[in-house]
């Protein structure tokens, strides 16, 4: 019973802390309530005894949000907590096809006559991942990596506007870095 | 466990560890190495998938990856493939500041390829879908210009939305089904409600068109392949295809009868082979061309997908169309990175003329891409077409019939100015060395894959059996 | 035997093209001497030929090729191909003699030419669907670059129009041999297989679609009305070699594919469809012949003809479909085969008397001529010689052939005979443009027209001299086409 | 607290998610309702664990949901400085040059 | 090789010298060019002399024999008792007419004579088929020849679309034999005209037909008489050989070869014999109006030959080629008298030919004998042919034997009319009339006379072949013993109508009605009836194929427009300007039915290239550029993919 309660302030947090992303006026603003969101469902999780899981969404989110935040500020030169937006397009398509799609989910959850439940969750739910992910699901984990890896690349590539000859030369000898070059035409 | 049998897989992820780290440490001018080390990693695991062709279908890594015919044969394409377009791209990339990070994108790109095309498990497949797509991202960002930048925001916000929508699908699929490999989900799948089958499917086989290039995931094709540099736009058109159509046709091993799957892929391959022929039409951008192409001979690729379960021929022709393709593809790519200089159709004017043997392989490519005997794509859509009749869908094919038709208005309407006789404007520079050769060793395979395909034959035999 | 005949063009072919030093006077006569020993070759095998038991071949070659999908690598001739073959190594010699003028990239001329060469010779020796498509395919994919290369006029578009259109009958016709091939048990694309298995005979509905599409894919090439309409641009804008080849071997490729593939693999249907044939038949005698006659520029009304001549084909193999006497059906039959050689040799000749008038005159209109006798006396008698030849005058092989085709076919069906004022219109266009160009005193372009010399008489005198021959002395001809015209008909009977 | 009302709520999280990627200009914003779109799967994910197959796959997803999730976002950073360096835009409406 | 008849090999050589020679010798002069016109005049006359000889040997030995031609038709060549007469006149003719000709065409002799000799070779084939490729064969090839001699001075157009036009009319009749071979292979599968009387019931009705049409046609009978006033264009020795002794008569021959199978039906024969008597008396008709000598002696023949077809109905064989042959040389002698004065005086009208045989006697003279034979006159032959004719006629009908005596009064009109003006005392002021067609000569050369004589003396005593003992012998070789012969009475009625009407032309003039000198507007009503209305469906049909089914391919394939429309105003162009250059009635049809294209046909074509333009560009706009619009296009196309398969159920 207790549990109900909380799923469904839980619940209700998460949707309206989703809907507050779009709906507040500056993009800081929308930052904290999509962290409250994502903080909410984690939570969620530890209702289902998922502890690991659920900390890790929450920490991995709350993270991801001040990253946003910083990224905000540092990069893209906005102060998002002065600057006030509404900056949407086609909001009336949008917003048919957001209900549209709850429509479909939401019937999709009450009408399908979803099966019974086979078998119990392991005893420890933390011990039975490990084991998935170093045994059966192995292959998951292994591949997991090259993304890291891919992803590391692949994002300094893509935002780093030198690389390593700009700084220090085509035969990496030079010690300092030279003035930034315009973008667009360096390759 | 076997992990020797991901040893092909194993072979590019080492190298492009070792790729990226001897490129930091490379002079500008002596990335060269870095490019020697790829090479030698995709020789390497070309070798051993060679060598583990001839085994029997098992599967390694406990039941998470087939090591089959269709694993093996992806294997060869997709290490051809990147190797071909490595070749290509030599002009294009020699001597820039991120070559080397270019070879190691490229293999990463290569494994995911690789991994979604291999494996049994959608936990895989969404790992798989990751490593396919985040180094394209790079790639297409490479060249940083504005229209690059473009190009990889589109592909990027339209490949996390298709990723959510996987994502969504698997997560249906492994509620209702119990399980994610695919051994146990075709028994968790039979029973379970047909609706909730066909939203799993539908969300999965979107992601996997996203990476095909397929309705409704193809938005990114045109605009990635058109603003990407020669090298990445080759890859981008031809190695995820691969993986994500193997991909697709393992997965709709799975699917159990209650849903009309045929159907619907064949529906979305109808679409799909016909938007990408009707917009290629005045396309004049022979990138973009080639982006919307791409998207068209997505849809002659879904015909086998369509028929995946009503025919045993249908991995066999799949097989064989991919491997046409990519060679095909990567051959027209190979003649648009010989001769930078020209972007549009018209630009072609006189390319026979000035360098014949580019011209003999725009030909050859182009007809191939039309299906045009005894190129390898000819071979892919005869069996294709076989196939597709053979397990019911004879109004595909007479689909599929005419929009090869249409797609020969625009191939020879590149081809035309190229064999015009007309005087050059002003000195034809010499076409790039290392991507004529690329173009003519592709060439050259496009018609051996077409006419000597009987070597490969036993094996493909091997597949109709052991499907 | 055969497997050198088909590739030894190509492989000539192959090293004109690859080496650019090659000077232009060694490749055209390369070309000459390469076609010449094709046809020596040819030669041998028609003195070697024996005809083959009921369904049999003759110089046999198979290898493995694509067994997976039940594909070989399977030549061989009959009755039916042979005397084609012979044909398409005569034309091309002829268009090689023929083109020792030529000074527009003789090198890569000689080297497509020998090409299509190659490819076609290979259509007629194929006994594999796949092998037959290949050949089909490449004999488009050559010509187009034919009309688009050395063509004039609005030489890129005519090429393209005729790419696109034949492109989409070749491509019907691959629908249609998926569909025999999934029909035959176990799947194969071997045409003696499918000859003998006859699959579909049962399922009349498949049948009649699979056969659809092979006539569809058939009927473009031929071409009969109303698919036709590719080959007036495409013969007005060709080279006269290109439309001499074109409409001396390419369009048998069709009409071939007819008695090779689609009668003896689906008796059934072709007899269920035979009336649609004759009338196609009847329409395009008629229609051809009637369109030819409102022509006023050479090419096109010889390019019409041919539609008129094809007819003649098509009415004699739809003929062959229906019940009547055997005979009849045979003599259809070997009618339409014989007008099949026939309408190559003097349609050939045709096509390269229209390229003299570009050459020398720079266009085909009849009315820029008049009494071309006079300064060209020789042109005036070939031309003179061809038209007669073309209306189907007696002792030319076109009177041969619609002879046998009409008596065959309004023997078995006496609705053939609405194609008789066929003859009577093709005599009248030919007549009339004979009179328009050659008679009268000498006006126009006509004055100061250079008479045709020995490399233009040569190959032109000799399409005729042996349409002649073979209109005089048919029955070597007819030996040679009989047993092959009777194993269709008892095949398409059954 | 059913499977019925988790994915309800699932499904809530989701579509506000898709109409927020639909209607944002701003790509920073539209990776937000990406991620809220995500944090609607990792819920029905651990819904369907819970309710109908409690099997150690169903925790795989979730981890897998989450990486997937921040290693978009990197590449989303990525891809908007990227933009921004080189057209100095951060709107998806003013990066449409390639079209047709 | 040879029949079952036991005839000899030299028999069979020889007939094969018969035919084969003149067309080899005939070919190789063709071909020749200008370098044989010198020996080609004399290598002609040795040819047909030889020739002639082995006419003559063949006539007596009656060989048969057979090469293979086409399957189940052998080519087969035979001499029997009717052929055995028609080869030797119509070689000697020809050898005749070459002799004349010497003297005559002196322009490229070599290509006039080969032809001459190659005609011959056909004539000699068609006489002596015994298969219908055989005889179809050089039946084709003789109207080809007759163009070519017809058409013969190529340099003024009238004359060679004259030849045009016999050839074209001739082979519409020939499509006939086409028809007959089909009829007779479904029939009964043999190609032997022998054996056709037996083909199957339906079919032999059929086969009949095309026979009767292709003789009528070469026979210019009517409807198609017209022809021969038209080949009246080409010189007089073709006129000669072609329109009295060889195409024409050819035409007749073959209906009495093949009298057996038109009496077979029924309803052929009486066919036959009725046109037949029509066409001698409306042509004889048409004869007596004309004033040009030619056109007069054509229609004539076209009169004569009606005896012949009408012989051919009524199966009097024996008289039918009796009179053949004695038409043969009497018109062959009369064409080379008027070939004659016309080289001499350059005119063949007759008003300016009042005295002309008196100019010369030999001429004049053999004129006279011609004419007068024409006339049916006693004793010279066609006043015995004729009658032996008509007296089997009057067996079957007398209503034909009427018609038949009518026009024999006719012919005796058109005959005296001739022989009246050329014999009139040669007026003062006759050089005025001359020169107006070419310029004469004034001469007559005397190979133009030895030919003359001997052409007057067959005309006076061919008759000779009705007369016993001659006669008896050809009856009883025809199978004809018994028929009937005509009697005293009837000889008598017949030579008394002939002579008062010469008499009476003396007195009195004819009448000249307008259509029987225009020929009875056959011409012309052809022309009506189907050269221009083909020609505008030719026309029609050219613009529809243009205009409709090659727009239709350019509209589907036609995606960039550009080209489409150039193509289309290029097509416009070229069109309307052939349209023009064409009759003006026949412009304003064909633009009618261009547009009943427009709205039709091409409107709808033209719909469904728009549409499929339309699609393409539809096809790129969703391809706006703009993210948002790719997100809610996919969330679209996923949704109605779910709604497939969540609607279509297995």
């Amino acid at each position: 019973m207790t549990g109900d309660i909380v799923f469904w302030v839980l619940a209700a947090l998460a949707v309206a802390a989703g809907v507050a992303v779009f709906s507040v006026n500056s993009m800081a603003r929308a930052t904290y309530a999509l962290a409250i969101s994502f903080v909410a469902v984690g939570l969620t999780l530890l209702l289902f005894d998922l502890q690991f899981l659920g900390v890790i969404t929450v920490l991995m989110m709350v993270m991801e949000m001040a990253i946003m935040a910083i990224y905000m500020i540092m990069f893209m030169g906005m102060n998002p907590a002065l600057m006030p937006m509404s900056m949407k397009h086609g909001k009336g398509a949008a917003m048919t096809i957001a209900v549209g799609t709850f429509l479909v989910l939401a019937a999709g959850a009450l009408f399908v006559p979803w099966p019974a439940r086979r078998g119990t969750p392991a005893p420890d739910l933390t011990v039975a991942l490990g084991e998935a992910i170093m045994e059966s699901k192995m292959l998951v984990m292994m591949t997991v990596s090259p993304v890291l890896f891919a992803t590391i690349v692949a994002a300094l590539v893509l935002a780093a506007p030198s690389g390593r000859y700009d700084r220090l030369g085509d035969d990496l000898r030079r010690r300092s870095a030279p003035a930034r070059q315009p973008e667009g035409a360096d390759r | 466990m076997r992990p020797l049998a991901l040893l092909p897989e194993i072979c590019l992820l080492v190298g492009a560890v070792v790729t990226l780290l001897a490129g930091s440490f490379l002079p500008r001018e002596r990335q060269w190495v870095a490019r020697l080390i790829t090479v030698a990693a995709l020789l390497a695991a070309g070798v051993s998938a060679a060598v583990a062709l001839g085994g029997p279908p098992r599967t390694a890594m406990m039941t998470t990856f087939a090591v089959d015919t269709g694993t093996g044969i992806l294997r060869l394409v997709v290490v051809a493939a990147t190797l071909l377009v490595i070749g290509l791209g030599v002009d294009e990339l020699a001597g820039t500041k991120r070559e080397s990070e270019t070879y190691t994108l490229l293999l990463l790109g290569a494994l995911g390829a690789l991994v979604m095309g291999g494996t049994i498990d959608l936990l895989v497949l969404i790992v798989g879908f990751l490593l396919g797509s985040i180094p394209l991202y790079g790639l297409i960002g490479m060249v940083r210009t504005p229209q690059a930048a473009e190009g990889v925001l589109k592909t990027y916000l339209l490949g996390a939305l298709f990723g959510i929508v996987l994502m969504l699908g698997v997560t249906v699929l492994y509620g209702i089904g119990g399980a994610t490999a695919y051994a146990d989900l075709t028994v968790g799948l039979a029973g379970a409600p047909a609706a909730a089958v066909a939203f799993g499917l539908l969300g999965v086989l979107a992601g996997l068109l996203f990476k095909a290039g397929g309705v409704p995931g193809h938005f990114w094709v045109p605009d990635a392949t058109q603003s990407a540099g020669t090298t990445a736009a080759a890859f981008l058109t031809t190695v995820p295809k691969v993986g994500a159509l193997l991909a697709a046709h393992r997965l709709m091993t799975i699917v159990p009868g209650s849903v009309d799957w045929p159907l619907l892929v064949a529906v979305l391959a109808a679409v799909t082979m016909t938007l990408g022929n009707l917009a290629a039409f005045a396309q004049t951008d022979v990138r973009r061309l080639l982006g919307w192409s791409t998207v068209s001979q997505v849809g002659y690729l879904l015909l086998p997908v369509a028929v995946a379960g009503g025919t045993t021929a249908a991995l066999a022709s799949l097989l064989v169309y991919l491997g046409g393709y990519a060679v095909t593809n990567l051959t027209a790519f190979a003649v648009v990175a010989a001769v930078p200089g020209r972007r549009s159709v018209e630009d072609y004017a006189g390319l026979a003329a000035s360098s014949p043997w580019l011209g003999a392989a725009l030909v050859v490519s182009l007809l191939s891409l039309v299906g045009t005997p005894p190129t390898a794509v000819f071979l892919g859509k005869l069996s294709v077409f076989t196939a597709a009749w053979d397990g019911g869908l004879a109004w595909l094919v007479v689909v599929a019939a005419v929009n090869t038709v249409a797609s020969l208005f625009y191939y020879l309407r590149w081809l035309a100015p190229a064999f015009r006789r007309e005087e050059p404007t002003e000195p034809a520079r010499r076409p790039a060395p290392y991507a004529t050769a690329a173009a003519v060793l592709g060439g050259i395979g496009v018609l051996t894959l077409g006419l000597l395909v009987a070597g490969i034959a036993p094996m493909l035999g091997t597949v109709l059996v052991a499907p | 035997m055969l497997s050198l005949i088909v590739f030894l063009p190509l492989g000539a072919a192959a090293v004109l093209a690859v080496l650019p030093a090659i000077p232009d006077r060694a490749a055209r006569w390369t070309w000459v001497a390469v076609a010449l020993a094709d046809l020596a070759l040819v030669g041998v095998v028609l003195a070697g030929y024996e005809s083959p038991a009921e369904g049999g071949l003759a110089y046999e070659e198979r290898l493995r090729w694509i067994p997976s999908v039940g594909s070989s690598y399977h030549v061989g001739v009959d009755g039916l191909s042979l005397p084609l073959v012979a044909l398409t190594a005569v034309v091309f010699l002829a268009c090689a003699v023929y083109a020792l003028r030529e000074d527009r990239r003789p090198r890569v001329q000689a080297a497509l030419f020998l090409f299509l060469q190659s490819v076609c010779l290979g259509v007629f020796v194929a006994q594999d669907l796949i092998l037959f498509f290949l050949f089909f395919d490449l004999s488009i994919v050559g010509m187009y670059f034919v009309i688009a290369g050395w063509g004039h006029g609005n030489a890129a578009r005519s090429a393209l129009k005729f790419f696109l259109y034949t492109f989409l009958g070749s491509l019907a016709l691959l629908l249609g041999f998926i569909g025999l091939y999934l029909a035959a048990e176990p799947h194969t694309f071997d045409i003696p297989e499918l000859v003998a298995a006859a699959p579909l005979a049962d399922n009349p509905g498949v049948g009649g679609l699979v056969l659809a599409a092979i006539l569809l894919g058939l009927a473009i090439k031929t071409p009969t009305v109303p698919f036709h309409t590719w080959l007036p641009p495409a013969h007005t804008d060709a080279p006269a070699i290109g439309s001499a080849v074109l409409a001396a071997v390419l369009l048998k490729l069709g009409t071939y594919g007819f008695v090779r593939i689609a009668m003896p693999a689906l008796p059934d249907a072709w007899q269920a469809w035979a009336w649609v044939l004759i009338t196609i038949g009847v329409v395009s005698v008629v229609y051809g012949a009637l369109v030819a006659l409102a022509q006023t520029d050479v090419k096109r009304m010889i390019a019409y003809t041919s539609v008129n001549h094809m007819g003649y084909v098509v009415l004699g193999v739809g003929a062959a479909g229906l019940v009547g006497s055997a005979a009849a059906r045979e003599v259809a039959v070997t009618g339409a085969v014989t007008q099949m050689v026939s309408h190559g040799l003097i349609t050939g000749a045709l096509f390269l008397l229209a390229g003299v008038l570009q050459e020398r005159a720079g266009t085909y209109e009849m009315a820029e001529y008049g009494g071309l006798a006079e300064p060209a006396p020789r042109y005036a008698a070939l031309f003179a010689v061809a038209a007669f030849a073309s209306l189907g005058l007696p002792a030319f092989t076109g009177f041969i052939a619609e002879f046998q085709i009409f008596a065959g076919s309004i023997g078995t069906t006496a609705a053939a005979a609405l194609a008789l004022p066929g003859i009577l219109i093709t005599a009248a266009l030919f007549l009339r443009a004979l009179q328009r160009l050659l008679t009268g005193p000498p006006q126009g372009r006509a004055v100061g027209f250079a008479d045709v010399g020995v490399r233009e008489g040569l190959p032109i005198g000799g399409l005729l001299a042996l349409a002649l021959l073979f209109g005089i002395i048919p029955w070597p001809l007819l030996d040679l086409i009989t047993p092959g015209a009777e194993t269709v008909v008892d095949l398409v009977s059954r | 607290m059913t499977l019925q009302t988790v994915l309800l709520v699932a499904a809530a999280l989701f579509s506000v998610g898709l109409y927020g990627a639909i209607s944002q200009q701003v790509v920073v914003m539209v990776m937000m309702g990406l991620e809220l779109m995500l944090n609607g799967v990792v819920l029905a994910a651990v819904g369907f664990w819970w309710f109908l197959s409690p099997a150690p796959e169903g925790q795989v997803l979730v981890l897998v949901v989450i990486t997937a999730m921040t290693v978009e976002m990197a590449m989303g950073f990525a891809v908007a400085t990227l933009l921004h360096r080189s057209r100095n835009a951060d709107m998806t409406d003013m990066a449409a040059d390639l079209s047709r | 090789m040879t029949g079952a008849t036991g005839s000899s090999d030299l028999g069979v050589a020889l007939l094969w010298v018969v035919v084969g020679l003149p067309a080899v010798v005939g070919a190789v002069l063709c071909l020749a060019g200008r370098r044989a016109d010198r020996p080609a005049p004399a290598a002609a006359v040795v040819t047909a002399s030889l020739a002639l000889v082995a006419a003559i040997a063949v006539a007596v030995l009656r060989p048969e024999t057979a090469v293979p031609f086409l399957p189940g038709a052998d080519f087969g060549l035979a001499v029997d008792a009717l052929s055995a007469i028609v080869v030797p006149t119509v070689v000697a003719v020809t050898l005749l007419v070459l002799l004349s000709s010497a003297a005559e065409i002196d322009d490229r002799p070599a290509r006039f004579s080969g032809l001459m000799l190659l005609f011959a070779a056909a004539v000699g084939v068609t006489a002596t088929a015994t298969t219908l490729p055989a005889l179809l064969f050089a039946w084709e090839v003789m109207g080809a020849t007759s163009f070519a001699l017809i058409g013969y001075w190529w340099r003024e157009p009238d004359r060679v679309s004259a030849g045009t036009d016999a050839f074209l009319t001739t082979r519409a009749a020939d499509l006939g034999l086409y028809l007959a071979a089909g009829a007779a292979l479904a029939g009964g599968g043999s190609l032997v005209l022998a054996d056709l009387p037996a083909v199957a019931a339906p079919w032999r009705d059929v086969v009949a037909a095309g026979v009767l049409v292709a003789g009528l046609g070469k026979a210019a009978q009517l409807p198609f008489s017209f022809w021969l006033s038209r080949a009246m264009q080409g010189p007089s020795p073709v006129s000669a050989l072609l329109h009295s002794a060889a195409m024409v008569a050819m035409g007749g021959y073959l209906l009495l070869r093949t009298s057996e199978l038109l009496a077979s039906t029924g309803w052929a024969a009486t066919t036959a014999a009725w046109v037949g008597a029509l066409t001698a008396l409306a042509l004889g008709a048409v004869a007596v109006a004309q004033r040009d000598l030619k056109q007069l002696l054509a229609a004539s023949t076209a009169a004569q030959l009606g005896y012949v077809v009408l012989a051919a109905g009524v199966a009097g064989v024996s008289g039918g080629v009796a009179h053949l042959v004695a038409h043969a040389s009497t018109k062959a002698l009369l064409f080379l008298a008027a070939g004659a004065w016309l080289t001499a005086l350059g005119t063949k009208q007759l008003p300016a030919l009042r005295g002309a045989a008196r100019r010369g006697p030999l001429v004049g003279g053999t004129a006279a004998v011609g004419t007068l034979a024409l006339a049916g006159v006693p004793p010279l032959s066609l006043w015995a042919t004729k009658d032996e004719v008509l007296a089997v006629a009057r067996e079957q009908s007398v209503a034909l034997y009427v018609v038949g005596l009518a026009a024999a009064a006719v012919s005796a009109a058109y005959a005296g009319k001739v022989l009246w003006v050329v014999w009139r005392a040669l007026p003062a002021d006759a050089e005025s009339g001359y020169d107006t067609e070419e310029e004469g000569t004034r001469r007559v050369h005397r190979l133009q006379k030895a030919p003359l004589v001997v052409l007057a003396a067959g005309a006076a005593v061919l008759g000779l072949l009705v007369w016993p003992p001659v006669g008896e012998a050809l009856r009883q070789a025809l199978g004809e013993a018994g028929a009937s012969r005509p009697g005293v009475l009837e000889l008598v009625v017949s030579a008394v109508l002939a002579v008062a009407v010469v008499l009476a032309v003396a007195r009195w003039p004819l009448p000249e009605p307008g259509w029987a000198a225009r020929w009875l507007g056959l011409g012309a009503a052809t022309e009506v009836v189907a050269v221009r209305p083909v020609l505008r469906l030719a026309e029609a049909l050219a613009r529809f194929d243009d205009r409709v089914l090659d727009r239709a391919v350019d509209a589907a394939a036609g995606l960039v427009p550009r080209g489409a429309g150039a193509a289309a105003r290029a097509d416009d162009r070229v069109l309307d300007r052939a349209v023009d250059a064409s009759a003006p009635g026949t412009v304003r049809t064909a633009r009618l039915t261009a547009e009943i294209d427009d709205v039709g046909f091409d409107g709808a074509v033209r719909g469904v290239a728009a549409g499929a333009r339309r699609l393409g560009a539809l096809a790129r706009r969703s391809q706006t550029g703009q993210l948002h619009h790719y997100y809610v296009q996919a969330a679209v196309v996923l949704a109605a993919a779910l709604a497939l398969l969540l609607v279509v159920t297995r």
